[in-house]
């Protein structure tokens, strides 16, 4: 039966080609509504608190978030590279490598953002009772957001890392599942969380810096 | 070797990746649900028999008609004709040995599976009663009862939608055989298509409203609680947000089917195929535009009423545009009145009466009286059950042969058609007389004045429940004792009737040949007699 | 049940409008009723005549129909401007659903789970009742306790949510005696069914009679004076006080200018919004030195301010 | 000469890859900086200006919407307009709404005022 579809094999193996990047763009413009959600949260929010935005945000740690916004920005251009550095360019064993340094990048972030949740939840800022800021109006919603926002951002980054991890370790084993077309995939999704993460720096870390 | 009888093992069934046997597996499914959701229904209809509220109390009534709601919409209506049909057909109708992500495919049955689990949980271990809106600041600050469980179930259900769209995009995008082009394209490849865009853009926003409702049930603070600064109304905003696009989600599917079958039974290539194809895009996109018209009295601003308004009445356009072509498409055919051509009218009357009602219900100044009124339950059943359950059953009977490979009795068929046609006019027609009265809904008792048409109401759910369950013994006896249906029982053009029924696991035994045109009828042809 | 019982005797199969607003939406609801008909009817016609004519075996000339552009665009151009013609039309008419005149009567309602309590203002009090003159503009300032409701009355064939946390309101005139239900429309729990209430509508002078009866309580406005004092709000805005405070005088309906440039029209939101949140919408020339009064007033408390604002005595 | 022509290939990517790094490493300084200067209403459209300036960069030189076909393209562009139109069209709603609902007061029964007017 199968054996007996040369041709249809074929044009399946051609597209198989294009299937995975564009699933995984398809995926891409359904997580970004998934993160529209909550930026639509964000914007009712911000517009009718600013003040208690403005000093709520004043709270963060800029230096770190700074920090990390630097770490996936780099870990972003490393896997960019990983992907250039396949198929006939004959830099191939360069990919687990740059592939691992991009997770390596990514644990980094959450190892710091996981810190930066411990001196928070230190200094009260963590909704709920005891909420250190419940004098200024709004300060708590920004909170929520913020922890809702960088909670999810965190989540889909541990699944980047898992990915990232995943491949680097196919490639360097040459597993056959580890092809080229699912390795850019997986880079597009690595990308994706540094995007979401580019928004979220001006939007948690910077809303009031010089007041 | 065709596909049903590659294994017979459970797990040849669980663990395939074939789109034929997940089609299957989701048509058990939805078949469990509907009857989980429609037993909820008989028992909201049982209660609504008399004015007082003396069947169940009024909390169980509330879980009632939320259980109803939340198993129809999610477990039963989204995956409905997508995930059964779809499933099936999609790969059949352009050519293609599978989808283009088979393994994916399956995962969201598990992950839907995994999702109605946790919703069925969740009823049955106290019920949630918030109505399938979850309207804040009710679901976040008051109600008692397993919001978080259930949304929980929601948001994973929400993900085997995504999961399915995205699928059906890049199937269709990829692996239409050589030389079928969109224009030559099936109605119902091209109706699944629009709704794969709907349920992939669409769906997360009501996968994060769910998760913003949870975690502000644990916080006790969060952006829909006006206690500390929120808005009520961003809850509804995102909900509808999804929710009204969520409807053509269930109806554009069921527009598909009916565009295969009238052509067919019509013996007559479908009126103004391109405007058909169009006007489903149109809809796809626009209906993303009026998701306001649920709030014209929430206390939403003027100026966003009357933007929605005339975006809710441009959107009827094409829907109108649909009927009337299905309706030139019998002029000058050659008519039949098999069991899928009866479902199929069934709908377009059903629909048209629901969509007209919906013009009234989207004119601004009428809608604050009709809206939550009986009136917008009657219309959206006219959409959902009239419509897309009609045509459901319409596909069902329809694709029954290359299924199963087997034919059912069609005189049983056309009974059980024309006794749900008859029963869901008499189970829901007085409601619209009862919405135009101001009987509001969600109501578990109500005032005696009300009582003739709700008993009218409940009586006409039993004719349709009758309907309902009629199927289930012809189609459970055609399985048995079925005559061998052939490659082509109905004459139908398409390529899912090239192939044999049922199909060959890899679905075609040769690479199908692109049709010149797409429903290729002509009237005057005589019809090879269907080998008995 | 009494009441319940007479109710039902008044009813009719399309029931009767009793205000200015259900004459205006009755004739719509028919227009659309009789253009939808006819549309509906066509359908099934035109269906029910093919089906017959062009039957399997009939004896008539059959064929392939090619395109008709002309037809298609025709059946896509006239349902649009009838479309829209509808859509102007009930639009129109929304608008007059929020724009009350100016001498509506307000009566405050509050609604919690599950009912409603309203108060005129006089002071005097109902619960579940609310009893309006013939022929009079009243208007209904609205919040709620707790979850979202909604004022509907199928008589007047009109209906406003009613949100926690801000006032809509709902204007209408009666234009008929007698008893008419009011509901919730908008699922709020376990009772959500038994939150009825009854608009009675009366001849104005019997109205008046009604309203000065059984007013033991202080009027809305007096008891809005006695929170004003008790609060120390007349500390800072009457006349003499050495605080920079602005007079309060005729506020409501007056635009006001604010620091940061914007102006809007002090209604009762604003008023609300000034009591709990001062620092936000500060007026233009004045220090924003006032303290927030949130946690400290119920929401009754705030709409007898408003109501004591809106009588209009010298602060 | 195949072998020289993919390292050429490579070697001009690479040092575009490179050259965006930097770039988007010097866009986050501005934007930091930017922070700390007194723009007001302009501070959050400055920030969010340079993310989207960011952005763009990614999604063209690392995600290679630049090399992409016209489909994929397409797939962009239909989420980002969907979810313009979901911060758009509601903010008809708030835009025309009088905002800022100050928070709901606690429950609390309507008190007798103490001996004011008995």
């Amino acid at each position: 039966m199968s054996a007996s579809l040369p041709l249809e094999r074929h044009r399946e193996a051609v597209a198989a080609a294009r299937t995975a990047s564009l699933g995984m763009w398809i995926f891409l413009g359904s997580e970004l509504l998934f993160f529209g959600g909550l930026l639509m949260a964000y914007l009712y929010a911000r517009t009718h608190w600013p003040q208690g935005f403005g000093q709520a945000s004043a709270r963060t740690h800029v230096v770190l978030g700074t920090l990390n916004t630097g770490l996936l920005l780099t870990s972003s251009a490393l896997v960019a590279l990983a992907v250039a550095c396949q198929g006939p360019t004959g830099r191939g064993r360069w990919v687990p490598w740059l592939l691992g340094a991009g997770a390596a990048l990514g644990t980094a972030f959450l190892a710091i953002k996981g810190w930066e949740y411990r001196s928070e939840w230190r200094e009260g800022l963590f909704p709920g009772p005891g909420f250190a800021l419940k004098a200024v109006a709004g300060a708590e919603l920004f909170f929520v957001l913020y922890f809702l926002l960088t909670g999810l951002h965190s989540v889909h980054l541990l699944v980047g890392v898992a990915l990232l991890v995943a491949f680097g370790r196919g490639t360097r084993k040459k597993r056959a599942w580890a092809a080229p077309r699912r390795v850019e995939a997986a880079a597009l999704y690595w990308h994706f969380v540094d995007v979401v993460w580019i928004f979220l720096y001006p939007l948690l870390y910077l809303v009031n810096r010089h007041g | 070797m065709n596909y049903l009888e590659n294994g017979h093992s459970l797990r040849s069934w669980l663990g395939s990746t074939d789109h034929k046997r997940i089609a299957i597996l989701y048509a058990l499914a939805i078949s469990a649900f509907f009857f989980v959701g429609g037993a909820a229904a008989t028992l909201i209809r049982l209660e609504l028999a008399t004015p007082a509220g003396d069947l169940v109390s009024h909390d169980t009534y509330n879980r009632l008609f939320t259980a109803h709601g939340v198993i129809m919409v999610w477990l039963f209506l989204i995956p409905s004709i997508p995930s059964v049909l779809g499933n099936f057909l999609v790969p059949l109708m352009i050519g293609a040995r599978d989808l283009a992500f088979p393994r994916l495919n399956l995962l969201s049955w598990y992950l839907y599976i995994a999702g109605g689990l946790i919703i069925l949980a969740a009823l049955f271990l106290g019920g949630v009663d918030t109505g399938w809106t979850f309207y804040t600041p009710y679901s976040t600050m008051f109600s008692n009862s397993w919001v978080a469980v259930t949304l929980a179930g929601v948001f994973v259900t929400g993900f085997s939608s995504i999961l399915t769209g995205l699928n059906f995009i890049v199937t269709v995008h990829t692996l239409r055989v050589p030389g079928l082009g969109w224009f030559k394209l099936p109605l119902f490849v091209w109706a699944l298509y629009a709704t794969s865009i709907i349920l992939v853009l669409a769906t997360p926003v009501l996968a994060i409203t769910a998760l913003l409702v949870v975690a502000e049930r644990l916080w006790q603070i969060g952006v829909f609680d006006p206690a500390h600064g929120g808005d009520p109304l961003l809850f509804q905003h995102l909900f509808w947000f999804y929710s009204h696009p969520a409807v053509y989600i269930m109806v554009l599917p069921a527009m598909g089917v009916v565009s295969e079958i009238v052509p067919c039974f019509a013996r007559q290539r479908i009126f103004g195929y391109r405007f058909m194809a169009y006007a489903i895009l149109a809809i796809a996109s626009i209906g993303f535009l009026v998701w306001g018209h649920h709030m014209f009295v929430s206390g939403q601003s003027l100026a966003a009423s009357m933007v929605f308004s005339l975006l809710s009445f441009l959107v009827a356009i094409p829907s109108a545009i649909k009927v009337f072509n299905w309706t030139a498409t019998l002029y000058k055919g050659a008519i039949h009145f098999d069991a899928p051509m009866l479902y199929a009218l069934g709908f377009v009357g059903l629909f048209t009466i629901g969509g007209l009602t919906g013009l009234i219900l989207a004119s601004l100044s009428l809608d604050v009286h009709l809206t939550d009124t009986y009136f917008v339950v009657s219309h959206f059943h006219y959409i959902m059950v009239g419509g897309s359950v009609m045509a459901y059953f319409a596909g069902l009977h329809f694709w029954w042969p290359k299924v199963t490979g087997r034919m059912y009795s069609d005189t049983w068929a056309r009974i059980a058609a024309v006794l749900i046609f008859l029963g869901f006019n008499f189970t829901f027609f007085p409601q619209y007389l009862l919405g135009v009265q101001g009987m509001p809904r969600r109501y578990h008792a109500y005032p005696p004045e009300f009582q003739v048409l709700n008993l009218f109401s409940s009586a006409g759910a039993v004719v349709l429940a009758l309907g309902y369950l009629l199927p289930l013994a012809y189609l459970g006896w055609s399985l048995r004792a079925g005559r061998a249906a052939g490659a082509n029982p109905f004459a139908a053009t398409g390529l899912e009737w090239t192939t044999p029924s049922p199909p060959p696991t890899h679905n075609f035994e040769h690479l199908p040949q692109a049709p010149d045109e797409v429903y290729g009828y002509d009237p005057n042809a005589s019809l090879p007699e269907p080998a008995e | 049940m009494n009441a319940d019982t007479r109710l039902s005797a008044n009813f009719r199969l399309l029931a009767q409008g009793a205000s200015t607003a259900a004459e205006r939406s009755d004739l719509l609801f028919n227009a659309m009723l009789v253009l939808c008909g006819a549309m509906a009817l066509g359908v099934c016609i035109a269906i029910t005549l093919f089906a017959v004519r062009y039957r399997h075996g009939a004896r008539v000339s059959r064929g392939r129909v090619g395109r008709q552009i002309g037809l298609e665009i025709g059946w896509t151009l006239v349902p649009l401007a009838l479309f829209l013609g509808l859509y102007a039309w009930a639009a129109h008419d929304f608008v007059q659903i929020y724009r009350p005149p100016a001498d509506a009567l307000p009566v405050y309602v509050v609604a919690k789970q599950w009912m409603w309590k309203l108060q005129h203002r006089n002071g005097r009090r109902e619960i579940n009742e609310l009893h309006v003159p013939l022929g009079q503009p009243v208007r209904l300032v609205m919040t709620s306790q707790d979850a979202i409701h909604s004022f509907f009355v199928p008589a007047f064939r009109l209906k406003q949510d009613v949100l926690p946390g801000r006032y809509t309101a709902l204007w209408f005139t009666a234009t008929q005696l007698g008893e008419f239900r009011l509901f919730c429309a908008e699922y709020c729990g376990s009772e959500h069914s038994q939150m009825l209430g009854r608009i009675v509508v009366m001849q104005p002078a019997e109205y008046s009679k009604w309203l000065g009866s059984g007013t033991e309580q202080p009027s809305l406005a007096q008891y809005g004076f006695a929170r004003f004092r008790e609060l120390g709000c007349s500390g800072c805005h009457a006349a003499g006080s050495s605080v920079h405070a602005p007079s309060l005088r005729g506020l409501l309906g007056r635009t006001v200018h604010l620091q940061d440039g914007r102006s809007l029209v002090a209604d009762e939101n604003y008023v609300r919004d000034s009591i709990l949140l001062p620092k936000k919408d500060v007026l233009a020339g004045f220090e924003p030195v006032m303290p927030s009064f949130a946690g400290q007033v119920s929401e009754e408390d705030i709409q007898a301010l408003i109501a004591y604002l809106r009588a209009g005595a010298e602060p | 000469m195949a072998e020289t022509h993919e390292s050429a290939g490579f070697a001009r990517r690479a040092r575009r890859l490179l050259l965006a790094w930097v770039a988007l490493i010097a866009l986050m300084l501005c934007s930091l900086g930017s922070a700390y200067l007194r723009l007001e209403p302009w501070n959050a459209v400055v920030g969010l200006a340079i993310a989207a300036l960011k952005s763009a960069i990614v999604l063209w030189l690392f995600m290679d919407l630049a090399r992409a076909g016209a489909l994929v393209r397409i797939v962009a562009a239909t989420a980002l307009a969907t979810l313009v139109l979901l911060l758009g069209l509601t903010q008809v709603d708030y835009r025309t709404r009088r905002p800022a609902p100050a928070p709901l007061q606690p429950a609390q029964q309507l008190r007798t005022p103490s001996g004011a007017l008995r």
